[in-house]
């Protein structure tokens, strides 16, 4: 789960890092009463779970109330990669003399947490590890020690932090890395971390993702989800325990288990070739019981790119004369002329797919194996093209 | 042969009572597996399919001998169970909860390294050696004892091969479901040195995903240290860039773990490479 | 440094561990009045830093206010193993169904804290460890995890606690380790925790003992040290930096290092059999500079049972005629006819004690060996008996 | 030969323009300590007593291959330091500090076993080995070359025997001062080791304490597993129970660690223990 810059920055504050003391607007008027609330020059951001914000104008300076509620005007309902900006954070303008980079992420071959520090701050880490990998100096953290001293020094060292700004921050790496550990976060980053024209630290601009799998123990993160800016078909399958992707494919597909999800969305793709492929990752998670396939049937035909739906259940454990039964009464509910392709396995495959064929739903076919249910699926989006 | 589990599994369950637990443990119990016991704290002293239920793993160690643990309760409580199995001196746990947050797993991966435990999961399918022993969810009927190791991130993807393999012949010495987590106790790399290592097994197939670099690592074992002949899948190809597929392990980072870059990896170690999972057994004929 | 009881349960109360809702009185006044408050029998206790306050007397029920003054007065003042009682916690009295053990200490051998409980709560741990060992479970705790939910589990299982209580048990268990971490505590201990007898979970008595190497990051803990129970030369010698145990004997020791302390004390038990012994054990630490040395001269004389005065100094690096100029800087400014021995080692250890004899002070001999030194003591006080 | 240091000592003093590291680090050059260099955060670049200082051992170790460290600093900085240490793959790590809260050093006894580090101390005079180096805070002219082994809890009563032994003749291999904490990283036992494997020490001598079991231990390994003669001196006989004598170590709590019981599992084991330090030498002859 991604937070906003916003989400992000009063999260840091709250362990003791310094950050600016902006405020959200959701309107331009807003933006006007914060701006003179601050009085002074401000920065006008729009907080999208995007990066390039700045290149894509989403980040504008004002140097007066009036001049804040113009560039809020503008900036609110833009769309940047996609998504609308809903939100503006204005944040007062700082001198800056530097820019650091400072994150926390995971390094999964190492199985540990690894800190980052750069002196090219205020670019993507991407970007610095791409053109100057020698510029982040890195260090990994073991877990039950924490951020040793020594190893914030060597982050300090590294980046050649005048000896003036040691203590600060050390104060904030520590700050971070508890800030990311007590979030069960999977990034936690500053960029920029500036040298402030008063020669002061500060969190100029913050990112955090989460782990999902974390949130059960951090309820108030929980509730910071953003659900505004996805498409509403990933908000509904989260709620019904489904994991969904939309893509821009032509042909659903409903599979269990992940992988699974993912080699028939390939196998859509091999046999549609420049054609048509897959419309969406759709994982249903165990078994199949028909509300659950009811409700990823919905989301999946709220895409209306797709033109063929491909059912891939291997039952494991369930037999499949009653994955069969599910996904006829889910089918029952839902009326549509969308054709389907269904291909079961398992125990009692066969019979299962005798109970498919002797429905005798005018759009159903079954399948025996995932080859013949990729290419039915193929012939029948292109079909439809 | 085979490896980690067989005969001699002496098998405790965690959460013997609950779901998930309940539901699996009679299927494992049924395909022949020496379930010797279960850990339920509260209900230690009662039995469930036969098999008494203990308050602690350490007593039911105590009592049965148990070498291998599987672990079936809610992501909350499998960390705990973890660890009460690692500290209980289980040789080989097995946890197929899901959700397992990634700063308790790397803790975890830690804290059993200075064990003689071996963990394989979280969020796996376990383990599956045909014939034998049954330590996971797989379902038993897909598999037949023969000569081919599988070693696999996937859980239904497994499934798949497996069953094709069956369906062409080609019986296996053990399945292995891995985890498609970022951190995980076994790592392809472990099991393929074991299946090496294994007299029985005379070829190996991989199952792999996008994301991460274990695939990679696995191509640089094979191609330094493996002389059974490897076939392998990788599932993703199609999945965009940046985007989470399912479980936390699918997700292609910072340009790495590309399903291109796995298979050519995989390719320059003279694995053969399906590009659908159905045609493997052909690859290995 | 050892808490008081009533510190101890505070401090578990921060913790959320449940405990009587008492309060300390220093006068049979107070007592009344908190009596009264609590509007219900009490139990009236000695605040003192011993064990066996019950048998001794000091722990008595009171069912009335004008009781408990009564009590209190009886208990304020009375001596306790040699400590004189200062203070009373009043406690309200409560039903007890069952009484257990539990505590936390450090075992040295496994270098990690090792959590104990038993069903046999209410004598003190070494009696159970003695007359039925098997009646203490143990739990080694990793300090990198903490208390695992498994092993507070083992422990309520292991002491057969009813069911209905485990939730509450497991909950105390958690915070009492934490309460030991987080005190940087050698010791804490819950002893009893009793089922009230409205079958709810109460720490009835608790003990904690401080690691004083752990003090400097725990200021509100450090203050809580109670000096008015010791013997002030020990206070003194703590302000001065110096170690300093008051023993029986007649020979003062003043040594450097506290292996070579405790040897200087055995030598003069060694040669002093059953007649004389050691006065002290004081540790002075590095170097002797004098205006150490003549702070540590004032302790040891402030005991008057002291009839002689054994230097041993192992001047290290530093050299035995500086040692020797220390030492009399500082006899010269305390005057005093105390028989002294002074033995030093170290480089220029010859020239140092010519310094010493040169100085012409009649109650002042230079010894060679420790041997010497220590017989030469012995004889010296043996003299002034 | 001799054990843990000598000529091969390449040493890093942790803390080298601090107050302690001053006055010692002289000491230790003037001895022919190989000191490598020093570590100071704060004032890498500079110089100290003629040998380059750095900001971390990390820096200090890649500079000069330095595979032996002494810590100098306060209590609060130490730990840092030790970790430091460990993290830079130091061999030998020495820790003179002391106050060490008693829960860090826990932690820290059970980081370092995942590692390649050995710790000598907290709360130690260090090491010397006679002729060679001198790691620590122990006068070099108390001690001769021979092939006496020196172990002890103490500071200052080990100057004593060191001093005794030479005053004697009997000069040492190496005198290793393991300190008296309740937790240490290296025990009497694994130096007692390294005497028995050391070719050159003929004879060994154990310095000991009231407080903890490390003595009988000791007495236990002596009797199983040594073959070179020990003798030995307990300290403390005279000293009531449960008090604390200076430091954390020297109490004797529950009826454990006692001098008489100490001393006799060591008469058991055949050590000749005596009842006065300056007779050791008597005792060797």
């Amino acid at each position: 789960m991604n937070l906003h810059e916003y989400q992000s920055k009063n999260r840091f504050a709250e362990f003791g890092i310094p950050i600016p003391h902006g405020k959200v607007a959701t309107t331009p008027q807003e933006a006007y009463e914060i701006a003179r609330e601050l009085d002074g020059p401000v920065v006008v951001k729009s907080q999208v779970l995007v990066g390039g914000r700045g290149k894509a104008g989403g980040i504008k300076l004002a140097a007066t109330p009036a001049e804040a509620e113009q560039r809020a005007n503008e900036i609110l309902g833009m769309k940047i990669k996609g998504l609308t900006v809903q939100k503006v954070l204005i944040d007062p303008a700082s001198k800056i003399q530097t820019e650091i980079y400072l994150g926390i992420t995971n390094d999964r071959a190492a199985g540990k947490p690894v800190f980052m520090a750069s002196s090219e701050g205020g670019v993507e880490i991407e970007q610095i590890a791409h053109e100057k990998p020698e510029a982040i100096i890195r260090q990994h953290i073991d877990l039950f020690l924490g951020l040793r001293d020594y190893q914030a020094r060597n982050l300090a060292s590294g980046i050649n932090l005048p000896r003036e700004h040691w203590k600060a921050f050390i104060k904030i790496a520590n700050a971070l890395f508890r800030c990311f550990v007590e979030s069960d976060a999977t990034l936690a980053e500053i960029n920029p971390l500036v040298i402030t024209g008063d020669n002061q630290l500060l969190a100029l601009d913050g990112k955090m993702i989460l782990d999902d799998n974390g949130l059960f123990r951090h309820k108030d993160l929980a509730e910071m989800r953003d659900t505004s800016a996805e498409p509403e078909a990933e908000t509904q399958a989260r709620a019904a325990g489904i994991s969904y992707v939309k893509l821009d494919g032509q042909i659903g597909c409903m599979v269990n288990g992940a992988g699974l999800a993912m080699t028939t969305m390939d196998m859509t793709k091999l046999y549609g070739g420049d054609l048509v492929g897959p419309a969406n990752f759709l994982d249903i998670g165990g078994g199949a019981q028909a509300d659950k396939v009811a409700a990823a049937l919905r989301i999946i035909l709220s895409d209306t790119n797709v033109k063929s739906v491909l059912f891939n259940i291997f039952g494991g454990i369930t037999r499949g004369d009653e994955v069969a039964r599910g996904i006829l009464q889910a089918l029952n509910e839902i009326k549509t002329n969308v054709p389907m392709i269904i291909r079961l396995n398992g125990t009692n495959a066969e019979e299962g797919r005798r109970i498919i064929d002797e429905a005798h739903l005018p759009n159903i076919t079954s399948a025996a194996t995932l080859t013949e249910a990729a290419q039915k699926a193929v012939e029948a989006a292109k079909g439809a093209l | 042969m085979s490896i980690l589990v067989d005969k001699n599994t002496r098998l405790v369950v965690q959460g013997i009572t609950g779901r998930e637990g309940g539901f699996h443990t009679p299927q494992m119990i049924e395909y022949g597996t020496n379930v010797v016991g279960g850990v339920t704290p509260g209900k230690g002293g009662q039995w469930a399919f036969g098999k008494p239920v203990f308050e602690t793993v350490k007593e039911a160690v105590d009592a049965t001998g148990a070498n291998t643990s599987i672990i079936y309760v809610p992501a909350a409580f499998a960390i705990d169970a973890m660890y009460e199995s690692i500290d209980a001196g289980i040789e080989l746990i097995v946890c197929i909860s899901e959700n397992i947050p990634i700063l308790e797993m790397m803790k975890i991966y830690e804290y059993i390294k200075t064990s003689k435990s071996r963990l394989i999961g979280p969020n796996c399918p376990g383990l599956l050696t045909p014939g034998q022993a049954k330590v996971g969810i797989m379902p038993g009927y897909i598999a037949t004892p023969g000569n081919v190791g599988v070693v696999s991130k996937s859980g239904t993807l497994t499934y798949e091969v497996v069953y094709a393999l069956t369906q062409a012949g080609l019986g296996q010495t053990t399945c292995v479901g891995i985890g498609g987590d970022p951190v995980i106790g076994t790592s392809f790399v472990d099991v393929l040195q074991m299946f090496e290592d294994d007299p029985e097994t005379e070829k190996v197939v991989l199952i792999g995903e996008i994301g991460g670099r274990a695939e990679i690592e696995a191509a640089e074992f094979i191609k330094a240290h493996m002389t059974k002949p490897v076939a392998a899948f990788i599932a993703g190809k199609s999945a965009p860039k940046g985007t989470r597929m399912g479980h936390a392990g699918a997700i292609v980072e910072g340009g790495e773990g590309t399903a291109e870059e796995k298979i050519a990896a995989l390719q320059a170690a003279y694995v053969r490479v399906a590009e659908n999972p159905e045609q493997i057994p052909n690859l290995l004929l």
